[in-house]
This record gives C-alpha cells, structure tokens and sequence, in this order.
C-alpha cells in the first residue's frame, strides 16, 4: 500500500458542477486519485455517485471545473479520447454489447490494443477468473443472465489494461460467492498496478480493500478519509452500513 | 400609346420545380422572354408572377387563390397540367380571371363552361385521331403497342389514339404505364420485342424518356417503330440524346416546328441565346403568355381595364400570325380555331415534316431540311 | 391449496436446459425466495410464470386454473405482477404515468367516456391517481414531491428499481414476482426494501416470490427459500436450513461464510 | 445551505436552490405559458383565428389559414400513430386519400350518389378506420423500420391503383368501367353540407377547419390523458413492459391505427369536399413529407407542436412564394441572424461596416479594371433591393457567374461554420456576407421557384439543429 | 422486321427469361449499392439517411461533368476504361465527402433527439440539394454519351439473350464494390467499431471507440456507393437529371429492408431482388403495376421474414 512518501496524481476533480437540464446535480466536487491507490465512492442512491463517475469519462459534461487526468485537463475531451489515455469502465447498467457474442464483447474490451500476445493472455486470464463466461463465449451478451452480464462487463474493462479502471457497482447481481472472489479480484488488480475508483454499495466490503473513501450526498463531497476511518465513522455507520 | 401608371402583372402557374420541372422551366422561361419581348415592344413594365405548382392540384388551388387575391393581376398564363385546370377552373369563373393554358390538352376543360379558360394547344381530341389514322393508314400497322406516362396529357391522347387506330381496323396488343421518373426500359423493350408488335405509340411528356425506350429497343436489337406526341418534339432529348436510336422514328405535334419558322426565327433566336435548347412545350406559352399581354393591353388602350375586360379581350383574340406560325383565335369554348395536326420523322440530326394525305392543305410553313 | 404451483416445467433456449422439471408451489401469503448462483435459471421462472416465455414442459397453475398459453397481459390481469432484472420503465414518461399507466387492466373507462370526460371517467381517473401517489409513497420521499412529474430516465438506477415496484404494484397483483429488488443498495436501504416487502404482504395480503442475491433479505423475509442450481432444485427450505444446506454453499455462498452480509 | 445529513435523500427539499429556472423574457414566457391551462390555449386559438376573417378579405390568407387548420388536423391524426403509440406509418396519406376518394364516390356524379356531407362523414370515418385496421395489421407483427417500408407499400399502392384503376373488367359490365377517374381524378364534387349549412366561399371551409381542428385537439388531448393514452406511450417506450403490466399491446396498436385513420379519412373528406375535386397527385409522398414534417418539427407527441409545426410548414413556402416579400425576408433574416449570433453587438455593427466597405471596394477595382463588365442593376420596386443594386456589381452574364458564387458560397459558409477564433471569423464572414448577398441579386431572386424550396430545406435544417426535439418537444431519451 | 410470332404466354415467359434476368440484374446492381449506403448509415446510426438518393443523384452528375471534361467533340481523350476508372473514382470521392459535409451540419447536432427528428433534417438536405443543382444546373435532362466509350453494339450475343457490355461493366463494377466492402466491414478493426457504435453509441465510446471518426467513415464510404451507382446508373440509363434521386432513395430505402436493414449482404441481396421483381412484373405482369408487384413482393417477404430476409432474429432476453 502506497500511502508513504511521494504520490502521484492519476486523477483529480476540480471543483466539479454538473447538470442535468436546468438541475444542478454535482456541486463543487473535488476529488483525487493517486497512481496506484484502490478508491472507493460512497453514497446513498440519488446522491451523485453514477454522475461523477459519468463526468470522469466525459458522458456527462461539467458546466465548470476541471477533470485532470495523467496531469492532462481532459473535460472537454470526448470519451473515446479519455478511454484511450487509459481509462476503463465497468459501467452502471453493464452496457453489455447485446447482439455481440461474449467472445466479441471481451474483443471489444481490448479494441485500443495492438499486442496481439497479451491480448490472447488476458483473454485466458480472464475466462480462467469467470469460468461462466468460457461455458458461454458464443452466447449472445443479451442473452446472458444479468449476474452473467456483470462478470461480462467486469472481463471487458479489464481486457484493456487500464491505467485507471472505474467501476460502478461491480458487485451488482452477482451471487455472493462470486462477489466475494470479485473483490479479490479487484484487490489483485489494484495490487498488479492497476489504480482502481470504484462506486460500491457492498460499503463494508469496499471499505475493506480500499485505501480511501469519499462520500458524495446529494451532489457534494461530505466525507474523505482513509478506508478504515470511515469504517469506524459511527455517523457513516449509522447512514450507510446498517449497524 | 403611354405606357400604364399602375402595376400591371401576369400570373404564370406550372410545375418549376418537383419531377415535372423540365417542362414547366420551359414554360416558365418562354413566358419570361414573352414578357420580356413585350416589354421591350410597348415600353410597357409587366411583371410576370410565378406561381410554382410542383403539378399538385392541391397546391395549383393556393397558387390560383393567391394569384386572384392580387388585384394587379389580370391574366393567368397555365395551369400547366389537366388535371390543375379541373382543380383551379371554378375559382378562375368566380373571379372572373382568364387563364390561359399552353399544355393542358383534356379535351372536357373547355366544354364544361368554364368561360374563362383558353388555351393555345388544341385538345386530344383532335391530336388522337391524327395519330391513330396516321399509324394504321399511313403506315399500315396492324399491330400496336401503346404506352402512357400516367399523366393526365399522355393518358388521354393515347386513349384517343387507340380508339381510332382500333376503328381503322387495327389491334392492340397492349397497354402500359410508365411513370415519368423511369428510367429503365429494357424489360418493357423485352416485353415488346415479344409481343410482335409493329409499333409503339407511346405519347409520353418527356422526351428523353422517348430516346431511352428506343435505345432499350437497339440494345435488344428489336426493330419497332416508335410513334410519339409533341411531347417527344425535342431535338436535344429525343435526336441527340438517343444517340442515333430513334432514327425513323415519328412525332406527332400540332405545330410546324418553330426552328424551322422564318417568321419566328428571331424569337427561336433569342430563346436559345438565354435557355438553351428547348421542346415543344414551351412556344405555346409564349403564345398563351402574348394572348394575355395583348389582351391586356387592348383592354387598357379601351380605357377599361378590369379583369372582365381582359378576359373578354382574350376571348376575342385574332393573331395573324402567332409565334407558332399561324393564325391564332379562340372558338367560343376558348379552344384555338382551325386546330391541325403535323406529323414529323426523325432524318438525322433534324424532324422532318411527313407530308400526310390528311392536310394536303398544308399552309406556307414548309419544313426547310 | 396452494396459490401458486409450478408442475415438472422445463425450458431450454438451444443446447441449453435452462430450466429443467422444476416444480414449486406458493401458499396464500408466503414470501418464498429464489435463489442459486448467477445463471442458474431464477430469472427464467419469473418469465415462464409471467408467459414471456412458454416452457417446453410442465404446467403453470394460478388460482386453481392453468395459465400456461394465455397472453401475459392476460396474467397480468389474472393478479401477477412482476419487477423486471434489467430494468424496463417507460423511461419517457413521467414518474407518476409509469405507475398509472399500469392501472390498464384494473380501469374500463371507453372511449366515449374519455372523449367525453364523463363524471365516471372523471372519478376513475382521480382514483387511478391517488393510488399511483400512494404506492409512490410506499418509499418514503424518495420518489415523490416534484419527481412526479419528472421523466422517468431522471431518476437514478435504484430509484428506478423502487419505481418498477410501484409499478407492479399498481396493477393489483396477487402474486408479486421481485426480481433483486435490492440491487444497488447499499446496506442501510436494503434494509429498507426488506422492511417494505413485509409490508407488503402484511398490509396488501401479497404473496411474494422473491429473487436476491443479498443473504440479508432473503434470511429477513423468507418464509421459504429454494436454491436452484442449473435449472433444478437442489434445495428448499427455511432460511437456516437451505443456507447451511452444503450443496448450496457450494454452488452459491461459498465457503467463507462472513462473507453473507448480516 | 442547508448541512447535508447524511444518509438522507434531500432533492426533494434542495430542489428549489438547485434548478435554474429560465430568466428574462424566455422565463416570462415559460411560465404564462405554464399558467394558462390547456383549454384556455385552444380558446386563445380559436377566438384568434376566428378573428382572421375579420382582419382580412384576403382569400389567400384565408385558404393559407385553412391549410393550416386541415393539416394540422391530419397531422393530429399521425400524431397519435407515431408520436404517441411510436408506430412509424408512412402510409398515411393513404388515409388520407380514403377519405377524400370515399366522399368523391358518395357526393358527386361520378357515382352518382348525392349524400350531404354530415351523412357521408361518419361513414367515411368508419371506412377509414376500418382500413386502418387491415393496413394496421401488419404493425402486430413487424418492428420499426420494418413496418414503415410496409406501410409505405400501401400508401403507394394506393396512389398507384387510384391513377391506374382506369379501365377494370368488372363480372357485369360489357366494356371496362373506370373506377377512379385515374390521373384526372373526380371533379365536381359536392360542396359540403352541414345540417342545411352549405360551405361556399373560403372563409366557410376556414371556419369549418378551425372548428374540426379545435375539436381535434380536445379529443386527442382527452385520449392522451387517459388510460389509453398512457398505454399507448407506454408501449412506445417499451412493448414487452407494456404488454407484462397488463396493457394488450395488439389491441392497442391497432386502436390507434384505426383511430389515426379515421382522424385522417376525416380530414380528407374535408380536402376532397373544399378542393371540389380529388386526384391521386393529392396524395403523393410530398404530402406525407409535409405531415412528418409538421408532427416532428413542431416536437413529437406535443399537441400545440402539431399547431405550432402546421403554422411553420404551410405558412411558410406560401409566404415565400411572394419575390418582394422573399426579398425583404432575405435581407431581415440575415440580419437577425448575424444579430443572434454575434456578440457582443458592436461587432455586428461593425461586420455591416465592413461589407459596405468591401463591397464599395470590390466595385471600385472591376470598375478600374473593366467597365463593361458591369450591367446596369435591374430595377424593381423594392428599397432595399434598389440600395443594395446599385452598390453591388451586377455582371453582364449574371446567370452564369452567379451559379459559381453559389457553389462559392456554399463552401465559405460550410468554412466559416468551422472557425472557432471570434476575429477569423469575423474577417471571414466579410465576404461570405457580400457572396451572399451577390449570389441573392444575381441567382435567388430570379429563380424564386427552385429559391424558395432551398429556403425551405435551409429551413428545416435549421430548426431541427437548433430545437433537436422540435420547437415545442420535450427532451426524450431513447432506450438504452 | 424482327417480329416474332406471338405465342402462348407460356411461350413468351421462356423466350424472354433470361433478357429479363439480365436486365432485372442490372437495374438490381444500381438498386443494390444505393441500398448499401442506405443500410450501412442505417446500421451505425439507425438513421434513415433521405438524403441519400441526393447524393447519388449529384453522383451522377459529377460522373457526367467528367465524361464530358474527357470526351470532347472530337473523341474521347483517353482509353474509355480510364475515364470510367476516372468518372467512378472522382464521382465516389465526391460523394464521400458530400456525405461527410451533410453528417457534420444536418446529423451530429441532432445524434441524441429521437429518431425521426434526423429524419426532418435529412429532408432539408434532400431540397437543398435538389434545388441547389435545378438552380445551378436547371432541370433538364442530361445524357451519358456511353456509346462514345463503349460501342452499343459491344457485348456477349447468347442466343437467347443479350448481354451488352455495359450492363456486364455495370453488374461487374457493383459486385466487385460490393466485395470490397464486405472485406472491409469483416476483416478490419473497423467493422466491428461500427457494430459497437450501432449497438450503443455510449459504450462504444468506453471502449475507447472513436465514434464520430466511425460515423463519418461511414457516411464517406456509404455516400461513394451511392456515387458509384449515380455513375452505373448514368452509364447504362443514359438519362440524368435534379430529381433522379428522390425515386432511387426510395428504391435503395426498399431494398435494404427487404434484405434486414442494417445487414450488408442483405443489402445487396435486397436490391438484387428488388430489380428482378420490379423487371419480371414488367415483363410478365404489367408495367402499369411494376411498383405495385414490388410493394406486394416485399409486404410478403416481410410478412414471412418480419426481419428482412437475412436481417436475423436478435434473440431477447427479458
Ligand atoms: N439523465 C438525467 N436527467 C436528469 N436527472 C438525472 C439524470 N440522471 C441522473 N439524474 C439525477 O441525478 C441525481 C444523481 O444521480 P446518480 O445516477 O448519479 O445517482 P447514484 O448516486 O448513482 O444513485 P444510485 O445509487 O441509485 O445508482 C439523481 O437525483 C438523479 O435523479
Ligand atoms: N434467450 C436466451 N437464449 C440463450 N440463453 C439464455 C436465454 N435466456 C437465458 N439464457 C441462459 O439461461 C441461463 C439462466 O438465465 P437466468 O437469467 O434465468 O439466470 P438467473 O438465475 O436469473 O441468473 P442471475 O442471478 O445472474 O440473474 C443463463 O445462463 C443464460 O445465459
Ligand atoms: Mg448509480
Ligand atoms: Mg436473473
């Protein structure tokens, strides 16, 4: 764990205000992601989270602020441009190429890559990870069960080799097996260099992998703080984890 | 006389732009250079109003309100299309505006009380006959195939012409339609290569359309003769853009052609300088476009000018000698007087007038090829 | 007798048996859960019950009568309502249209009345509305005050799951099929959810059939829990005795068991 | 603000801070707009177009507003096909021609039947729904654009059969009987006839149209509000959905084609019955363009949209048919235009300056360099166009030049589109604006004709990149 | 004369067979690449592009204003294959960038509105450019001078039918195109892009697609089909003019769903049948009814295949 001496920024928030229409939904966000650390984003539903992870990869565009990305200011930046500087996203609904095979969904995940060699290791790394999908590589993604589709989603963004993987409730509809095995997956990633930012609800297990947290409610940042703090913040035990 | 303080304006309806803008840009461009001539003749300042009606009924009724609620207008030049005279005739009667037509050619629109339509074309019914007579007499085919573009002008004049040609005693072996925007005639050429017929009539409005069927038949190697109207009366489409195919081939128009007219040499010459190239939709709306300047103009130097008055004026209209080379008057349905017909033969680069036993009579504008 | 009864149904899409001689039945007022490992076939029941799916075999029994063949919007009316996986709002509608519109079946104004705007449409329409706001506010304020009349694709991805229960709600519903209804929420509101669906079926008189991934739910609620593995039962029981069934922790908990979140 | 607590939901308390509601007159606007109930809008429309007879006897207008009124009713019609129940029905216009053939059949000599007009009408409206039922059958088993190829199959069989119908061998007749006047269609028709009431002059068909269009909207409006209307969005938005919440997708689907149909057969009547004369050309695609055009300009689903887009479609190619008025048109447009869009203002100004400037300069150096290469400016009666004649250069072979400053123009203007840089495209803009006005004097004014459907496509491009959901639509998502 | 005894109708459907094939082949060639610019838009933007028989129709006319640059008074200038190599090329290249130009300023800003509401601007498009060439050009008719590069009398003698050498120009130049595509859109990386971006745009983009390069890709190739068919159309058809495309859009429109829209080979095979069924409804039904025999062809196919004929079943997973 990476929390001793010099850290560099892989990517930080400035003073983020998003809108949708006519309603101010990110209010002065800041945030920031050292290279190499394991970030979790908390909150509860409605409060922003799928919002801010939108606004990292330019689906939803700031009304002001900054998204600096690898020291570069990317918010006016199209999506694709940010995915190619090294961004990967397991998205909210999954996004699951649904008339693509799985086999071309993964494909689809390594679409930047060139590495013929490590493409075809990743490809096994990860149907060896979710030995489902291997069953179902002909399959059709829409076909798929919806906790099929999230490991689907979860072995597409890490096809790409991201410097930077954004999640959005990776856990989501999977058995809780797998969800177990999906966390030490992401810890494993994240410990293989991969810096990680993830959206979670499983808080307590989040917390538990994650260097730090940040709390967003009802658009703005309430709480940061180191992972195991904010597994002792009695205010955020109360809201979030239920005890 | 002095020229008129009031603004006096001609209205002109026809399809500008759409499918059938080839035509009505025709139209519309002889009536400019009428009005322009005009113009230039009397020191007069008409101005000719466009009415563009993309050959909709629909649309020929706004233009006509639109043309009748401007007081400064005193004489329509068109509709262009039959079937925009049956849709826009009554509102003309009601406010008493003259209109009159250098293409619509249903021989109903004149007998059906509309007093203030004319027109410079005479109607199918003088034209089909010719055509019929001239197929089965003329050229003794016993065989035809007849073909119409699914307009009002050529659906008319080929039912005409079948009704005479099978009174002759002579066959259909079929009838189809085509529509304007076709281009592909070669499995119609198929299909009449096999049918045996001896000829094709085939009245279509536009005349490149002539030139393609024919190059469908040299391309299949059929050998028909290809009878057309005065839409195909068009040196440019129907001569030089079949490319030698329509050789032989006839045309029926009901004027001598107008290149060939001494009287109207000037005229031809000063259109070709502006346009271009032009058919035989066009000259009688420079006609119809002259009737309703001189009518005009009559019914001012009258020291009355109302639309009344101009209509009557068009109604009395007696050219000598108009640019289609004849005399030029209205009987008391507004059809012209003295209506013949002529019938040309493609000879190399040129039509040439086929002299028929029918007009014998044939006046002083002889072809000069 | 039971409410609800499934009879040896079997489903396959291709080489694949989905589902296979599955047979199940719900009393009057039970909450049963469904669960079993990612693909093992849960979400297929709830389509074959619905009749988005016809199953290859075996029979479907509401109420004493078969309903395998008819039309869904006919089981629908029949009294079985369901919340959908991937989730299907009407996301061009309103918040309070996506519940009212599927007051369908329960409503009959014609079309005179509409046209006409009858008294009786008139009440009809006011009832439907009044309704719709109370199963709106079935939680709490998350899905009322000015969201009313917002687009439903406004709505964040757990609000949207609140709002497809409205909606099933709406339609009167004997039998409410939920399929993860707790997905995308963090603990605190799953235990919300959890608290709602007792609700229901102690104050609506619901019978539940309920799909979660989260232990915590379904050992909440549960009257009954079946486990399915590959489309079969392997499986049934209370809470306790199917999560310490050690088939199921094999294919479905895993073996760290702190890993089930309390 | 407030202190978040956390774990708490607070839009709903927060909302007020947190919306930007519209400022100035558009906010103004939106919320009147907002105040006044829907019924008090289609009083407001009625009582204001009421009025026009009495503002002017201009027949023109009249018939322009009558236009309006009968496609906006047609256009209604689509609208509960395609903008509510997402069915996408290009045949129609088919409907349309339905109706208007049917009263042609049951009210003129060529049938000889003489129904009055208040007789035929419900039974063209229920023949019309009746076809709206066969040709809705197919919507049961095809998707999207699958369905509008076939319907748009049907709209053009109609078409065709109506002109080709001319000559059929009927079981009983010796000679082949003519079914449907073909391309000269049926003439004469009667005039419509309303409980004794016969309509006569344009201002009696106006008012009749205004009030089947107000009643059109009521109706509509009412079905929209209501179960049916909600199930029919409802499966727009997602059939299976709609279908699993117990609404009977089949029925109402063909609910609403029968209902569309019958909204069009109704209109067409009308047209068939104020034309005096129906023919297939009146119900080619072109119509068909115009109804799309109206329901999506005016903003899909959006009932005042249908009004608002059947003003904007019919009113303004007739507008523009008038040279003079195209004319001052022209030039207002183009400084309204350079006013929105330039800020700050001053640079307008200074922009207007600058083309004067360029253009006395352009004339200065052709005048230097070949005099006779200038016409005499045309004349007309219009100020502007005299002003702007006499400082622009008119070449002798205006035509000619003028077709390559058109070409020229459409690539300045696609190139100054692109420059970002304020200055640049100042400077730039100064002689695309004298192009522009070159190619008007010397191309446009001539031609108004072919001008006046280039303005109408600038036109619909225009207003579809500047209110993408049409000018009254709301913001939709498609599904995902 | 050449007249043959009229037989039985039997008779005449195998005497003129196979001229109706080759004549319905080639007519089903042009329809054919028009369809799969229509499909190709259709697949990556599920945007009916109206303004595609436009582009085709400018096509046309750019393959005329080289034929005539090429071919003056006293002979053509170069080998009649180069200058048709020269008309396809200049008119594809073109029309490409024709395409191109009408995606940035009538589509892009209207990518996330519904998705008729391109449909409206496509229309404005459609006028412009009508209008933009009757104003330039005016409306009358134009004629390829094709018999200046190929002799009319060119071609196979079979007996029982012929085949110019025009239309073998024009069903050959078609189905290599055809080929072409098809390696392009399966083999390359950017095939499947454009599958991506057709099944979600956003997500594309997440996997780090470039969607507008995508999109405008293909617009370019998909508009130089369109091209390319205005050229076979003016080679073969001879006639061409401002409205040509109007009909041809429609056509094109047919045909790529008659073969499932947004399907390539389905594209073609829809044109391919397309032009057969309207040829043998003229050559063995009427001509009066060729449209009509089309529609009806079609409203059965899809009747039966609600997809198209190679559009497949996308299985739905609730
Ligand atoms: N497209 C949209 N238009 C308008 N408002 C939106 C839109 N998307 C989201 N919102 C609003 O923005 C706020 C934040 O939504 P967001 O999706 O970021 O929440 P979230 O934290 O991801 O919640 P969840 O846990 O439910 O996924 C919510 O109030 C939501 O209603
Ligand atoms: N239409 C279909 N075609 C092919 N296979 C399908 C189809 N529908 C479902 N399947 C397969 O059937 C299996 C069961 O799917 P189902 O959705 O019922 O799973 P589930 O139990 O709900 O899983 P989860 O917990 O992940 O939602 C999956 O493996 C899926 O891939
Ligand atoms: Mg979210
Ligand atoms: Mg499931």
């Amino acid at each position: 764990m990476s929390n001793n001496g010099t850290k560099t920024t892989l990517l930080r928030l400035e003073d983020i205000n998003t809108y949708y229409g006519p309603i101010h939904i990110l209010q002065g966000v800041s945030l920031e992601v050292f290279a190499g650390e394991l970030v979790c984003l908390l909150g509860g539903n409605a409060s922003g989270k799928s919002t801010t992870l939108k606004t990292i990869l330019g689906i939803v565009k700031p009304a002001s602020g900054r998204v600096v990305f690898n020291g570069e200011a990317i918010q006016n930046q199209p999506t694709g441009y940010r995915v190619e500087r090294g961004m990967a996203v397991v998205p909210e609904n999954r996004r699951i190429f649904g008339s693509m095979s799985v086999l071309e969904n993964l494909e689809m995940g390594a679409f930047l890559r060139h590495d013929r060699d490590g493409i075809k290791a990743d490809f096994e790394r990860i149907l060896g990870l979710f030995p489902r999908l291997k069953e179902r590589l002909h399959q059709l993604g829409g076909t798929l069960s919806g906790g099929e589709q999230q490991m689907l989603a979860m072995g597409r963004a890490l096809m790409s080799r991201p410097k930077l993987l954004l999640m959005d409730e990776p856990s989501m509809g999977l058995a809780p097996k797998l969800v177990e095995q999906n966390f030490e997956l992401i810890q494993q990633v994240n410990q293989q260099g991969t810096t990680v930012f993830m959206v979670e609800q499983n808080a307590n297990m989040a917390l538990s992998i994650a260097h730090r947290g940040y709390v967003v409610q009802t658009g703005r940042i309430v709480l940061a703080d180191e992972a195991k703090n904010l597994l002792d913040n009695e205010q955020l035990r109360k809201a979030y984890l239920g005890r | 006389a002095q020229a008129p303080e009031q603004t006096i304006k001609v209205g002109i309806m026809g399809p500008f732009t759409g499918p059938a803008a080839s035509i009505g840009q025709e139209q519309l461009n002889w009536a400019k250079l009428a009005v322009a001539d005009f113009n230039a003749a009397t020191g007069w300042n008409v101005e000719l109003v466009e009415g563009d009606t993309q050959i909709d009924p629909a649309i020929a009724v706004t233009i006509a309100e639109a043309l009748i609620s401007d007081p400064e207008i005193y004489a329509v030049v068109g509709p262009a299309g039959s079937q925009e005279v049956e849709a826009v005739a009554a509102a003309f009667v009601d406010a008493r505006l003259a209109h009159i037509s250098g293409s619509a050619t249903r021989p109903s629109l004149t007998t059906s009380g509309f007093d203030t339509f004319f027109r410079t074309v005479p109607t199918d019914a003088a034209q089909g006959p010719t055509d019929g007579n001239f197929l089965a007499y003329e050229l003794g085919v016993t065989k035809l195939f007849v073909i119409d573009d699914q307009t009002s002008y050529a659906v008319g004049l080929a039912d005409e012409a079948s009704a005479a040609f099978e009174a002759a005693g002579g066959e259909i072996l079929g009838r189809e339609s085509v529509t304007q925007e076709d281009t592909d005639f070669s499995s119609l050429a198929t299909v009449i290569g096999a049918s045996g017929a001896e000829a094709v009539f085939f009245p279509g409005q536009i005349a490149s359309q002539g030139a393609l069927l024919a190059r469908a038949f040299a391309e299949q190697g059929i050998e028909v003769i290809l009878f057309g109207a005065d839409g195909f009366f068009s040196v440019d489409d129907f001569i030089a853009g079949a490319a030698g195919t329509t050789e032989g081939a006839y045309v029926s128009a009901f004027a001598p052609d107008i290149h060939d007219l001494e009287s109207s040499a000037d005229i031809v010459a000063r259109y070709t300088e502006q346009y271009g190239e032009f058919g035989t939709f066009g000259p009688p709306t420079y006609a119809a476009t002259i009737v309703a300047l001189e009518a005009i103009q009559r019914a001012y130097e009258a020291g009355e000018l109302s639309r009344e008055a101009v209509r009557d004026q068009v109604a009395a209209t007696d050219q000598e000698l108009s640019v289609l080379g004849g005399p030029l008057a209205f009987d008391e349905n507004g059809d012209v007087l003295d209506a013949s017909f002529y019938i040309f033969q493609v000879q190399g680069d040129n039509f040439v007038l086929v002299p028929t036993s029918a007009d014998e009579a044939e006046p002083e504008a002889t072809p000069s090829s | 007798m039971a409410l609800f009864e499934l009879q040896n149904v079997s489903k396959h899409f291709g080489g694949l048996q989905v589902v296979s001689n599955l047979s199940l039945a719900v009393e009057q007022g039970e909450i049963v859960s469904l669960i079993g490992p990612n693909g093992a076939g849960k979400t297929t029941v709830l389509n074959l019950i619905t009749g988005l799916y016809a199953p290859d075999a075996g029979k479907i029994v509401f109420d004493g009568r078969s309903i395998a063949g008819k039309d869904v919007h006919q089981i629908t009316r029949l009294g079985i309502a369901r919340t959908f996986q991937n989730l299907r709002l009407f996301l061009n509608m309103s918040i309070i249209e996506n519940v009212m519109s599927a007051a369908y079946a329960r409503t009959s104004a014609n079309w005179f009345q509409i046209i006409l705007r009858t008294p009786g449409f008139w009440k009809e329409e006011q009832h439907i509305r009044a309704v719709a706001e109370q199963k709106l506010a079935f939680f709490g304020e998350r899905l009322v005050g000015y969201r009313f009349e917002q687009p439903a694709y406004s709505l964040s991805y757990a609000n949207r799951r609140r709002l497809e229960i409205a909606r099933a709600l709406m339609t009167e519903p004997k039998l409410l099929l939920l399929d993860e209804p707790a997905a995308g929420m963090n603990p605190k509101e799953t235990q919300e959810v959890t608290e709602l669906i007792g609700k229901l079926r102690d104050e609506l008189g619901l019978t539940i059939i309920l799909i979660e991934h989260d232990m915590g739910v379904v050992g909440g609620i549960s009257d009954r829990v079946i486990a399915l593995d590959h489309g079969e039962k392997i499986a049934e029981g209370s809470f306790e005795a199917v999560a310490t069934d050690p088939l199921v922790i094999e294919a479905y908990l895993g073996r760290n068991e702190n890993m089930v979140r309390k | 603000m407030s202190q978040n607590k956390i774990g708490v939901d607070q839009w709903v308390e927060q909302y007020d801070q947190r919306v930007n509601k519209a400022k100035g007159l558009q906010g103004f606007i939106a919320r009147t707009s907002q105040r006044l109930p829907p019924w008090g809008w289609l009083i407001v429309l009625v009582a204001v177009g009421a009025l026009l007879p009495v503002i002017t006897q201009n027949n023109f207008a009249i018939r322009i507003a009558g236009n309006i009124a009968l496609m906006g009713t047609l256009a209604l019609g689509l609208n509960v096909v395609v903008g509510y129940a997402g069915l996408l029905d290009l045949g129609f216009v088919a409907f349309y021609g339905i109706g208007a053939y049917t009263y042609a059949y049951l009210s003129s000599d060529f049938s000889g039947v003489h129904l009055p007009t208040w007789v035929s009408l419900p039974i063209i409206i229920v023949i019309s729904a009746l076809f709206g039922l066969v040709l809705g059958s197919p919507s049961l088993r095809l998707l999207g654009d699958y369905l509008a190829i076939v319907t748009l199959g049907f709209g053009q069989i109609f078409v065709q059969l109506m002109t080709s119908l001319t000559r059929v061998s009927l079981p009983g007749h010796e000679r082949p009987v003519d079914l449907t006047g073909g391309p000269n269609g049926i003439i004469n028709l009667d005039k419509l006839s309303l409980f004794g009431f016969t309509a006569r002059t344009v201002t009696d068909h106006y008012l009749i149209l205004l009030v089947v269009l107000a009643v059109a909207l009521l109706v509509i409006y009412h079905l929209n509000r209501s179960r049916i209307g909600r199930a029919w969005r409802a499966l727009r938005e997602d059939e299976l959905a709609a279908e699993a919440m117990g609404m009977p997708t089949r029925r109402l689907k063909l609910q609403a084609f029968a209902i569309g149909a019958a909204v069009a057969g109704f209109s067409g009547a009308l047209f068939a019955g104020w034309q005096g004369s129906v023919f297939p050309a009146n119900f080619d695609t072109t119509l068909l363009i115009s109804v799309y055009a109206i329901i999506v300009l005016g903003g899909l689903g959006s009932l005042p949209g249908v009004v608002v887009g059947s003003i904007v479609m019919v009113a303004a190619p007739d507008i523009l048919r008038d040279v003079t008025l195209a004319g001052t048109l022209f030039y207002v447009g183009v400084l309204v235009t350079l006013i929105g869009a330039i800020r700050p203002r001053w640079q307008t100004a200074l922009l207007i300056g600058l083309v004067v400037v360029f253009g006395v300069i352009v004339r200065l150096i052709v005048g230097a360099l070949d005099a006779q290469a200038l016409a005499e400016p045309q004349l007309s009666n219009s100020l502007i166009t005299n002003t702007v004649r006499s400082w622009l250069i008119i070449p002798v072979n205006a035509t000619i030049i003028g077709n390559y400053a058109f070409g020229l123009l459409i690539l300045m203007v696609l190139g100054v589109s692109r420059i970002k840089h304020s200055v640049w495209r100042l400077a730039a803009l100064v002689p695309t604006l004298y192009v522009l006005i070159f190619v008007w004097e010397t191309r446009l004014s001539q031609e108004p004709s072919v001008t006046r459907l280039l303005f109408v496509g600038v036109l619909l491009i225009v207003l579809m990149i500047y209110r993408p959901n049409g000018l009254l639509g709301q913001k939709r998502v498609e599904i995902v | 004369m050449h007249t043959q005894e009229v037989g039985k109708p039997m008779d005449i459907f195998i005497a003129t067979l196979p001229q109706q094939i080759i004549n319905g082949l080639t007519l089903g060639a042009v329809y054919a690449l028009i369809a799969l610019g229509y499909s190709m838009v259709y697949g990556v933007l599920q945007l009916l592009n109206f303004a595609h028989g436009d582009v085709y129709m400018v096509g046309a006319f750019i393959g005329y204003g080289v034929m005539m640059a090429f071919i003056p008074e006293s002979g053509p200038l170069f080998a009649p294959v180069i200058i048709i190599i020269l008309m396809l090329l200049v008119a594809m290249l073109g029309c490409g960038v024709l395409g191109i130009v009408i995606e940035q300023f009538a589509y892009r800003p209207l990518r996330n509105s519904p998705r008729i509401a391109p449909l409206i601007s496509a229309l404005g498009v459609s006028f412009f450019i009508q209008n933009a060439i009757q104003l330039t050009l005016t409306a009358q008719f134009r004629n390829y001078e094709t018999e200046k590069l190929i002799a009319p009398a060119a071609g196979i003698d079979l007996g029982f039918a012929r085949l110019s050498a025009t239309r073998a120009l024009v069903i050959v130049t078609a189905i290599v195109l055809m080929i072409v595509l098809q390696y392009l859109i399966k083999r390359t990386r950017l095939g499947k892009a454009m599958r991506a971006v057709a099944i979600d745009r956003e997500a594309a983009a997440m996997m780090g697609v470039n969607v507008d390069r995508v999109i405008i890709f293909t617009f370019f190739i998909g508009s130089a089909l369109a091209g390319a068919a205005g050229v076979l159309t003016g080679i073969v058809f001879t006639r061409v003019w401002h409205f040509m495309g109007f009909a041809a859009g429609l056509k094109g429109f047919t045909a790529a769903v008659l073969g499932g829209i947004g399907n390539i080979p389905g594209a073609m095979l829809g044109g391919f049948i397309l032009g057969l069924a309207e040829t043998f409804a003229v050559g063995f039904i009427s001509a009066t009814y060729k449209d009509v025999v089309a529609f009806v062809v079609l409203i059965i196919v899809l009747l039966l295949r609600p997809r198209g004929l190679l559009g497949a079943r996308i299985p739905q997973k609730v």
